[in-house]
Order: C-alpha cells, then sequence, then structure tokens
C-alpha cells in the first residue's frame, strides 16, 4: 500500500441494505465532535475516487450485483472496512432468505469473479460509535494497536 | 373512554347493507365481509367516512382455519377507531377482488400481498413488486410453508441497466450521495427538465416478517422491530410492543408509557435535527449541515445518558421497559433542552436567511392538497399540504393523552413548508418532554408475569418523524402469528412522482430527501424486473392520479 | 441591509462555541457510564445451561458441542449489543463492560470460545448437558447419588424402573 | 539573463501554493465549522496519493488525459508570462498575453468533461459552459475598461466612478471563476456526484483537480496585477507583495464561500447578470462621459 494512503484516506459510503443507524454515524463522524477529517478521511461521492469502502448493511440479494459493481469500480488499492454487526456478521437477519448474510458471503462471490481487495477491516457494533470508526481509521494509520483477541478459556 | 354509540351505528348499518359481520373490540372495528363486497365497503370507508387507508395484510391461515385472510386496515382519525376489513380466500391460489380503483394508495400494499403470499388481484395492472431477481415465481416467502432460511440456489451477481434512448436518462443511485440509502430513480430529463421519474428496487428487504414469525420469540422481535429503521426504530419498537399488549390486553404500568413517551419525543429531536442538516447540505450549505449536527450531538449523548446507547435503544418489551429514568438524571436533560432550544433556534433563523436555501427551499417539489389526499401521504409531507392528521392526537397512545401540544399544519406543500413543519414538530417535542417528565408516576416500570393467548389481533399505530406506521399483529404459541409492518415513507414514495414532475434536475435529490425517505423502514418490499425488460412505471400508469 | 448580512452571523456562532473536536484517541471519548458495550463471559461462574443461546436476537452467542466438549460461542462480529444476555444468565457469568474498541483486521479475532467439559454416562455413553451443570442442578435440587452420572434418557429409563419396581413389587420387564 | 532565472525560481514555487492555499483554506473553512479540519498540507497529501493509484479506463479516457494535461500547461505558461510581466519587463503585451493564456486554458478545462460519456460528467460540463459564458466575457469586458480609463487622461469625478465599478466587477467574476460555492454548480457534488470529476480517477483526477486549483491561483493572480500595475506606482508589485495579497484574499474568499449555500443553474446566470449588467453601463458610461484620449 502506498504510504500516502495512510496520510489521505478517501472514504467511500457502499450501503448494502443497512437500517441506516450505521450511515448516519458515518456521518456523524464528519461532524465538528468527531471530526475525521483531521485524519485525512474525506467522504467522496463516486467509487472511482475511493480507496477505503465503508460497506454496512447484510447485503441483500437486491443489492448484491450492485455492490459487486461498486467494489470493482473503485481503483487500487483498494480497502474494505465491514461496518455493524450486520456487516461483519449478517446481524439479526444473517440467516434469512434475501441476505447473504454480512461480509464472509461477499468475500467468497469478490473471489470467484476474481475482484482482488487489499484488506479487510471488521469494525463489530450496532450501531458502531463513531469512535470506533476513528479507531479503525487511527489502527489503519498505526497510531493505535488492536484490542480485540480471539479467546479460547477453559470453564473448571 | 365512552365510544358514543352513534359512531358505531353508523358502521354496522354498513355492515348490514354487504351482509357482513361486525364486532367491536376496544377500539378497533372487525368486519368480515365476503370478497365480492370489499371494492364497494373499501370505498365507502374511504370516500363517505374519510377513513385513512393505512394498508391491507395478507396472512397465510391455512394452520388455523384454512383460509387465507386478506385485511385492509383503515384509521378514522376524527374519532379514534380502528377499522380492520377483513375477508376469506380460499385454496391454494386464491384470487381477490382489488380496491385500488377506490383507493389509489392501496396499490403497493396489493402488490407486496401478491408477491409475499400469492393472492391474485383481478381487475387491475399487477406488476411484480417484492423479492430480488432471480426468485423463482412460484415460491412465496410468507407462506407457513416456506422456510426462513432457504436462499435461492443462483445468486444473480452483476447485471448491466440498460438506459433507454428516447430522452436522456439521469440516475440517481443506488448509490448516490444525496440518498445514503441504496435506491434507485430514473429521472428522464429534457434539459434539466425532469420528465418522468421511474422508481426501481428498495434494496433493503431483508425478509423481517418472515424472521418475525420463525426464528424470533415475543421478547426478541422488539429488538427485530427495533433495527427496522436506524433512524426511527424506537417507534417500530414501541408500535410492536402496544400492538402485543392490545392483543393481550395487558395493562403496563403507567410509568413505562411514560419513559416510552420520552424516548419517543427524544428520538424525533434527532431524527428532524438529522433532516435538517442533510436538507442544507443538499442545498450545498455546508456549515449549515456541521453546525445543526453539533446541536444534534447534545441529542445523541442524551439518549445514550437515558437508554444506554446512542441509537437502537433496546429498553422496549412487551409488558414495559428494561430501564427507569430516575431523579437524579432529570436536572441533565432539562439542562441540555434549554441549550438545545436557545442554539436551534438561533441557527434555522440563520440558516433560512441564507439567500440560496431559502431561494431553492420555496417553490420547488410542490404537493397539492387533493394529490396528497388521494396518495393517503403521512407526517410531515401531508402536514405540510394542509392535511391536519397526526397520531398522537388522533389515535393517542402511551403517555400521549396527558400532554398538550400544537400540530403544525402548512399549505404551501414545498420543499419550505416541509421544513418548516419540523422545525415546528421540534419545539413542540421540546415542550412535551418538559411536560411528561413533570408528570412521570412512580411505581413498577414492568409488568412480570403475563401470557399472551393465541389467535388475538392488535393494530397500532405510532407517529414516526416521518407519518404514523402502523403494527399488525394476530399472536401466536409464544412468537407472532403474523406480523405487518407498513412504515410511512411507503406511501410517500408515490408522491413523489407528482412532486419530481417539471421539477429541474438539481432540485431532484433535495425533493426525494425532503420527504425524508427511510427506503430501511419501506423495504420489506421491493419493486423488480420483470423478466429482463425494465418494467417502465409511467406517470400516468403506476399510480392512477 | 441587516436581512442580507444575516448568513454571516454564522461566523459569530462559530467563534462562541470555538472548536468542539474531541482528539480522540488521544483524548477521552464522550462515552456516558450507561453504554452498553461489550460483554465479558467469566468461565468460572459460565454452567453452560445455554440460557443466554436462547435470548440472543443474532445467534451471536450459540452452543456447539461435538464429542467431550460443549462450546458456548461468543461470536463479537454479530453481537448487537442488547445485554438481553445479561439480564437471563442464572449465574450472573455475564458482564457488560463499556468497551467499543472492537476493531480488527483479521475476522478470528472476533470469536471467545468458553470450553465445557461433558459428563460420562457409564451406561450408554451418550452426553447431556455440561458437567458445572450437572453439579449446579445436584446442589440445587436434592436427587440421589446414582443418577448422577447417567445421561437424561438413561436418567428416566433407570428412574422408570425404579418406580415400576416399588409399584409392582419388583417386577421388571 | 539573471531575469529569466529569477521569473523560472518564482514559477516554480508559485506551483505548489495551489495545494497549499487550499490546504489552508480547508483548516479555516473547518475553523468556521467549529472543528479542527485537517493539516495544512492535506491537500499536498492527496495529491501525492491520487499519483499512486490505478486508472480505471473509460472510453475517451485518453483524449481526457490529453485535455486536462494541455489545461495545466496552459495555465503554468500563463504563469511564467505573469512573472515576467512583473520580474522582468512591464511591456504591456505580456501581460494581455499571459491573460489570453489563462482564459484558454479555462476553455479547454470547460471543455474535459464533455468528453465523458457519464451523464453526470455531461451535465456538469454543460453547466461549467453556461457559468463561463457569463462570466469569461464580462471578466474581459471589465479588464477592458479599467485599461481605457487608465490609459486616457481623466477629465471628470464620473471616470472614477466607472473605475471602481470596473475594479468590483472584476472581483466578482474572479471570485465565479475560481468555482466556489455557490456557483460551484459544475462540480455539484450532492447533486451530481461530484459532477465533473465523476469519471476520473487516479493520476487524472489529479491532474483535474490540480488544473481546478492553479485556476484559482491565476484568477486570483490577474485581478492583483492589472489594479497594482495601473493604481500604483509600477515599482511597487513585485512577488514578495503579490503572494501575501493572493492569500489574503484565498482566505476571503474561502470564508465567503462556507457561509452560502449552491445555487441552481437556472438562477445563477439571472443572478450573475443582474448584477454584471449594471456594474458594466456604470463603468463605460463613466469610460465614454469622464475620460477623453489626447
Amino acid at each position: 500500500m502506498s504510504r500516502f494512503l495512510k496520510k489521505s484516506l478517501w472514504v467511500f459510503h457502499l450501503n448494502t441494505g443497512s437500517c441506516n443507524a450505521c450511515d448516519i454515524e458515518i456521518l456523524d463522524v464528519l461532524t465538528p465532535f468527531h471530526d475525521a477529517e483531521r485524519f485525512g478521511v474525506k467522504l467522496v461521492t463516486s467509487p472511482r475516487h475511493a480507496d477505503v469502502i465503508l460497506l454496512t448493511g447484510p447485503i441483500t440479494l437486491e443489492a448484491l450485483p450492485k455492490v459487486v459493481n461498486a467494489i470493482e469500480a473503485a481503483p487500487r488499492p483498494r480497502v474494505v472496512i465491514a461496518l455493524g454487526s450486520c456487516g461483519v456478521g449478517g446481524g439479526i437477519w444473517h440467516d434469512t432468505y434475501s441476505t447473504i448474510g454480512g461480509i464472509k458471503g461477499l468475500q467468497k462471490i469478490l473471489e470467484e469473479k476474481g475482484v482482488k481487495v487489499d484488506a479487510f477491516y471488521y469494525v463489530p457494533g450496532c450501531p458502531i460509535r463513531p469512535e470506533a470508526i476513528l479507531y479503525a481509521v487511527a489502527m489503519f494509520k498505526g497510531l493505535v494497536s488492536k484490542k480485540v483477541k480471539s479467546e479460547i478459556k477453559h470453564a473448571e | 373512554m365512552l365510544r358514543n354509540t352513534s359512531i358505531i351505528d353508523k358502521y354496522v348499518k354498513l355492515a348490514e347493507s354487504s351482509n357482513a359481520s361486525l364486532t367491536v373490540d376496544g377500539d378497533t372495528i372487525h368486519i368480515v365481509a365476503k370478497p365480492e363486497y370489499i371494492p364497494g365497503l373499501a370505498g365507502k370507508l374511504f370516500n363517505e367516512f374519510k377513513c385513512v387507508h393505512r394498508t391491507c395484510v395478507a396472512t397465510d391461515e391455512r394452520p388455523l382455519n384454512g383460509f387465507f385472510s386478506l385485511t385492509h386496515l383503515f384509521t378514522d382519525d376524527s374519532n379514534g377507531f380502528y377499522i380492520a376489513l377483513k375477508t376469506y380466500l380460499e385454496g391454494d391460489k386464491p384470487r381477490a377482488p382489488s380496491i385500488v380503483d377506490q383507493v389509489p394508495a392501496a396499490d403497493w400494499c396489493e402488490m407486496e400481498a401478491r408477491d409475499l403470499v400469492g393472492i391474485e388481484f383481478e381487475g387491475r395492472s399487477t406488476y411484480r413488486l417484492v423479492l430480488p431477481p432471480g426468485w423463482p415465481s412460484d415460491v412465496y416467502p410468507l407462506r407457513k410453508d416456506f422456510q426462513y432460511d432457504k436462499r435461492p440456489s443462483m445468486l444473480p451477481v452483476s447485471e448491466k441497466i440498460t438506459i433507454t434512448e428516447e430522452s436522456s436518462t439521469v440516475p440517481v443511485g443506488p448509490y448516490h450521495p444525496a440518498l445514503h440509502e441504496p435506491e434507485y430513480f430514473e429521472l428522464y430529463v429534457e434539459g434539466e427538465k425532469v420528465v418522468d421519474v421511474k422508481y426501481r428496487g428498495f434494496h433493503v428487504h431483508r425478509g423481517i416478517e418472515k424472521l418475525g414469525e420463525s426464528r424470533m420469540t415475543y421478547q426478541q422481535v422488539n429488538f427485530l422491530a427495533e433495527r427496522i429503521c436506524g433512524i426511527c426504530g424506537f417507534e417500530h419498537s414501541t408500535c410492536y410492543a402496544l400492538a402485543v399488549e392490545k392483543a393481550a390486553k395487558l395493562d403496563v404500568p403507567e410509568r413505562a408509557q411514560f419513559i416510552r413517551s420520552i424516548v419517543l419525543e427524544v428520538e424525533r429531536l434527532h431524527s428532524h435535527l438529522l433532516w435538517l442538516g442533510v436538507a442544507f447540505h443538499l442545498v450545498g450549505y455546508d456549515a449549515g449541515f456541521m453546525h445543526m449536527w453539533r446541536i444534534r450531538e447534545k441529542v445523541m449523548y442524551l439518549s445514550e445518558y437515558l437508554t444506554g446507547s446512542r441509537k437502537t435503544y433496546g429498553i422496549n418489551l412487551v409488558g414495559g421497559v428494561r430501564k427507569d429514568i430516575n431523579e437524579e438524571k432529570k436536572p441533565k436533560i432539562l439542562e441540555t433542552l434549554d441549550t438545545l432550544e436557545k442554539e436551534f433556534k438561533e441557527l434555522v433563523s440563520i440558516a433560512i436567511s441564507v439567500p440560496q436555501v431559502k431561494r431553492r427551499l420555496t417553490g420547488t417539489g410542490i404537493l397539492p392538497r387533493e394529490d396528497a389526499v388521494k396518495l393517503g401521504v403521512e407526517g410531515p409531507v401531508a402536514r405540510a399540504s394542509g392535511i391536519d392528521r397526526d397520531a398522537r392526537r388522533d389515535l393517542p397512545y402511551a403517555a400521549y393523552k396527558h400532554v398538550s401540544f400544537k400540530v403544525p399544519v402548512y399549505t404551501e406543500g414545498d420543499n419550505m413548508a416541509r421544513a418548516l413543519v419540523r422545525v415546528d414538530e421540534v419545539f413542540e417535542s421540546i415542550s412535551m418532554i418538559k411536560q411528561l417528565l413533570d408528570q412521570i408516576p412512580k411505581g413498577p416500570i414492568r409488568l412480570e408475569e403475563f401470557d399472551i393467548p393465541p389467535g388475538k389481533i392488535g393494530i397500532q399505530v405510532v407517529e414516526a418523524p416521518r407519518g404514523g406506521d402502523i403494527h399488525f399483529v394476530i399472536t401466536g404459541e409464544g412468537k407472532p402469528y403474523r406480523w405487518r409492518v407498513r412504515a410511512p415513507t411507503y406511501n410517500n414514495i408515490p408522491a413523489l412522482k407528482v412532486m419530481l414532475r417539471d421539477q429541474p434536475l438539481a432540485d431532484a435529490p433535495l425533493t426525494i430527501a425532503s420527504i425524508d425517505p427511510c427506503f430501511s423502514c419501506t423495504d420489506r418490499v421491493v419493486v423488480v424486473k420483470e423478466d429482463g425488460s425494465v418494467l417502465k412505471l409511467n406517470l400516468t400508469g403506476g399510480v392512477k392520479l | 441591509m441587516s436581512e442580507k448580512l444575516k448568513p454571516a452571523k454564522l461566523l459569530v456562532i462559530a467563534t462562541k462555541s470555538g472548536r468542539v473536536t474531541k482528539k480522540y484517541p488521544y483524548e477521552e471519548p464522550l462515552v456516558s457510564p450507561d453504554f452498553r458495550g461489550l460483554i465479558e463471559i467469566d468461565e468460572n461462574k459460565c454452567i453452560g445451561c445455554g440460557a443466554c443461546v436462547n435470548a440472543c436476537p443474532p445467534n451471536a452467542l450459540q452452543m456447539i458441542s461435538d464429542k467431550e466438549t460443549t462450546v458456548l460461542r461468543y461470536f463479537i462480529g454479530r453481537c448487537i449489543f442488547c445485554w438481553r444476555c445479561v439480564d437471563v444468565c442464572p449465574v450472573g457469568a455475564i458482564t457488560g463492560t463499556r468497551k467499543f474498541e472492537l476493531a480488527t483486521d483479521d475476522a478470528s479475532d472476533l470469536y471467545v470460545h468458553v470450553v465445557h467439559k461433558k459428563p460420562k454416562c457409564e451406561t450408554c455413553e451418550g452426553q447431556g448437558g455440561t458437567q458445572k451443570m450437572l453439579y449446579y442442578v445436584v446442589e440445587k435440587s436434592p436427587v440421589t447419588e446414582e443418577y448422577l452420572n447417567e445421561c437424561p434418557d438413561c436418567r428416566k429409563k433407570s428412574f422408570i424402573e425404579s418406580v415400576a419396581k416399588r409399584r409392582t413389587g419388583g417386577v421388571s420387564e | 539573463m539573471f531575469d529569466t532565472i529569477l521569473v523560472g525560481i518564482v514559477s516554480g514555487a508559485m506551483l505548489v501554493l495551489p495545494l497549499l492555499l487550499d490546504g489552508l483554506e480547508r483548516k479555516v473553512k473547518a475553523g468556521i465549522q467549529t472543528r479542527i479540519g485537517p493539516p495544512v498540507t492535506q491537500t499536498l497529501y492527496d495529491f501525492l496519493k491520487l499519483m499512486g493509484k490505478e486508472v480505471k479506463p473509460f472510453t475517451g479516457s485518453a483524449l481526457a488525459t490529453y485535455m486536462a494535461l494541455l489545461t495545466i500547461l496552459l495555465q503554468v505558461s500563463s504563469l511564467i508570462a505573469l512573472n515576467y510581466f512583473i520580474i522582468a519587463e512591464r511591456n504591456f503585451q505580456i501581460l494581455f498575453a499571459g491573460l489570453a493564456l489563462f482564459l484558454v486554458a479555462q476553455a479547454s478545462s470547460a471543455m474535459t468533461p464533455l468528453l465523458v460519456p457519464n451523464p453526470f460528467s455531461q451535465i456538469g460540463g454543460y453547466r461549467e459552459v453556461v457559468i463561463s459564458l457569463v462570466n469569461e466575457f464580462t471578466m474581459i469586458l471589465s479588464i477592458g475598461a479599467i485599461s481605457l480609463i487608465l490609459g486616457g487622461k481623466v477629465a471628470s469625478p464620473y471616470a472614477y466612478i466607472g473605475l471602481l465599478s470596473a475594479m468590483i466587477t472584476l472581483f466578482i467574476t474572479s471570485y465565479v471563476s475560481t468555482g466556489r460555492p455557490p456557483f460551484d454548480i459544475a462540480e455539484a457534488e450532492v447533486e451530481l456526484a461530484s459532477g465533473i470529476f465523476v469519471e476520473f480517477s487516479g493520476p487524472l483526477l489529479a491532474a483535474y483537480v490540480y488544473g481546478m486549483l492553479t485556476r484559482r491561483l491565476l484568477a486570483k493572480m490577474i485581478p492583483l496585477v492589472i489594479i497594482l500595475q495601473f493604481l500604483t506606482d509600477p515599482g511597487l508589485i513585485t512577488p514578495l507583495i503579490l503572494v501575501p495579497l493572493i492569500v489574503v484574499i484565498w482566505l476571503v474568499y474561502g470564508i465567503a464561500a462556507t457561509i452560502v449555500g449552491r445555487t441552481r443553474i437556472d438562477m445563477a446566470p439571472i443572478s450573475l447578470l443582474k448584477l454584471y449588467i449594471p456594474l458594466m453601463v456604470l463603468s463605460i458610461t463613466g469610460l465614454l462621459i469622464g475620460v477623453y484620449h489626447a
């Protein structure tokens, strides 16, 4: 990834059928209290300009073809951040008939179609706090380290 | 509240005229008639009795009584009645008469019934309204024999939308900066004047109603209802809880109703401030957007302080609430509301004075009063076009009977009127929260022991920031047998065709946003291609104006 | 003229409120004390009863059992932080925290496994529930020792046999 | 010989100026919106990052690249011509050559979006053409009026009124040609999904954005040079005075841009002409009455 991608992150918001709580928090990140622009984050309106794709929602079947087109339209190097419990794990409707249950299903489809994505990030939350997005951006820029670790506990 | 019988006699005479049975249960009148009488009855209810057609519900009641049932829900706002006009249809391929000629607003809910439950409607143009492309045509998800997590084998992965040549087409969506939701409006323009609007595909159909009937229990459906829409989620979960409590006749402690009303009004504050900020952003006035959302951040902190989460509050359960508003929280709430009111008044007066904002909002996206009545639009869109209707006052629920408030009504029906309605409603909500906080009684906040008898019907309308959304619940064993949700944006979208016609293109995103569309509310239905050819819903065809 | 210059009043508001940005992550974020964040499962208290699995709307908490062990798997990615599990846990093993910084670049970080051993059943080698739940039940309800190490089916069979024996004077079918 | 080297150095330094000034403007805008805002070098980082990105080809992308590079070439040469006029020799052919190069660069940058097959880009391009039609002619008219008034002998006070209105028009046209709100309707980010930029990506986008920012620099530099040259003692304008003045004007324009919204294509020409026609009438009458040529 080019060194300057860490300094200037152009973000494209891809709503694949989300309930809007995460989308409003994405807008909230740009507003004065959280101000993502101080990290060089700018919300852009066309996938052509995007470096980071903020994917919210459980990817409904109707939105699937357009999601794949949008990700394909972003120039390389491109990063996809799955936001919220719908994006990361499919949320409450992870197994209904009209969604493919979050980013895992999309990763398989992207591989089949040969659409290469340089990095995937996951930010759980329902909805994700604006600070959680800032934490993911800070992690991508290398300012903070990961706080979540997979644990295996044995009950005695 | 004693219902005076003169009103009920009017309905009784109506029912006898077409030998239908009528039962009154609380504030709900159930009329069961034969299918052939339905159009006549619906026409009388809509035109003579001036009832509002809210939606229609198709249910697969074969496990119960071997029939399909189709229920049209009306509300008589002036007298505070719910009217459920029900009819039974037998056979696996049920046929029902359409009421679109009498009630144009019933167009989309009939098409949803056709696709999800498979009821054929005679006497109208039918098109596929639900289900994503590539869905087999004879599989109906809301039938009881359909397994809720069976996905179609072939996933449509990419499709090119052919842009027709007659007049140049401007695709607005599915990923357009003005709509932060995947919606697809194809605007046919001559120069920069919008000639025709084609609306295709709500992409947020997540199969919520099927999920509510299969995997979820009564208490879990609350959390599902809250996530129908990320902006007015609490309205949906309150509406669901009230509908189930009405069906099971539970008397919820008064303090819980007060807490529900307070959080409902906090959510209205955050939703209206959000919309005003986005409207300023769409007109290019970004400083207004930033300042409006700076003010809104206090409301988000307030809702987190009251309920534990910024947006999906999660304090609503059937039978009450989970989290109490104790005494030492009151000063903080009142102080936040005062600073909010002062700053909001100041900012709105400045923003309205900006020449571009004033010129671009007034006179654009006009919805005349007759179209508004005919299409049955909801909430601020209706109140801006001169219809004085507000479910909080007409069909009081939760603790709204203890509160006095003014319903703002404007008559111009343009974007500025819709903005001013929302501005006035913010001030009303602030005064309402203060009144509720003064009168909140002591006592428990939740019913501990209760049981929900199966087979009961509960209908409830709650006034969301965008309009009245209605929940219809038939109770079942441990989980709802049928749960139907209709959100306000559902009726406001057809009104967009009237508003967008002959408008400059630059205002299209502003007008689309002016109905404050919440597609995730509306999106339990999907408009879809019919075997390849993109169906053209031209202005006259789709909705009879 | 003052109407024309009114938009400039925005500068007055801006200077009055100054820059309100919270320099997160270097400054403490604006989180209220009641915020519902990540939950933590205390493996010593957890008895693997599955009450939380039934109450969890998005199936983030799931029970996976194989030959010897039953694993309570908590997938943080799908959790909606409603804390219903905190309400329904009979032994109070699940506590809520205010953590929300859960970003990660590797999906396997989002899984927490609580492994429970299954009780061995002499007669039919089948297993039901978890060891700790068995001890918990025994503490709470007076059941004689002999039924202790049998799986629910054999326990039912042997219980019916003992009742039949007592009633019919020892005739076993 | 020494002058040409100086011109080269000053022009080279001025090439980086638009990026830094745009960063400064974003910082001031953030201040008005009560937030911290990006570092001043943010636009520079954006530019360098875009250089490292892949270009997504579209039909006509080769021609669009050529047009974008042509625009930058014209603007740089206009910059060099202006610098040469200031530093080396004050001969008016070079000044008006610089002005002509700037106007041609404006035309070529207005043409580029029309080549892109995307409907948003087309509409953005048409809007750009409409605005620059109204705006460029008024700029030329006002420059002509100023030079004619100052060229001849001043007979009566009307000349000064004419001069004043011509100068005001010049500044307003320079504001409008920088494409800032309320006249950023070509790039109307929310309505047309960033209209003219929508299909460009990577280095091509960097080139086109750089062309836009250099146009903002030139649009401020030209009025300053003309007014300082005619009004004050010719020796006054040196780069040391010019650059701070440009920075001040850039910030004033930036603040003005944040407190207004965006106009609409059918309102913009009308409101502009309502402004320009009286001012131009005033300046031309001032020219005819107040000045006579020997």
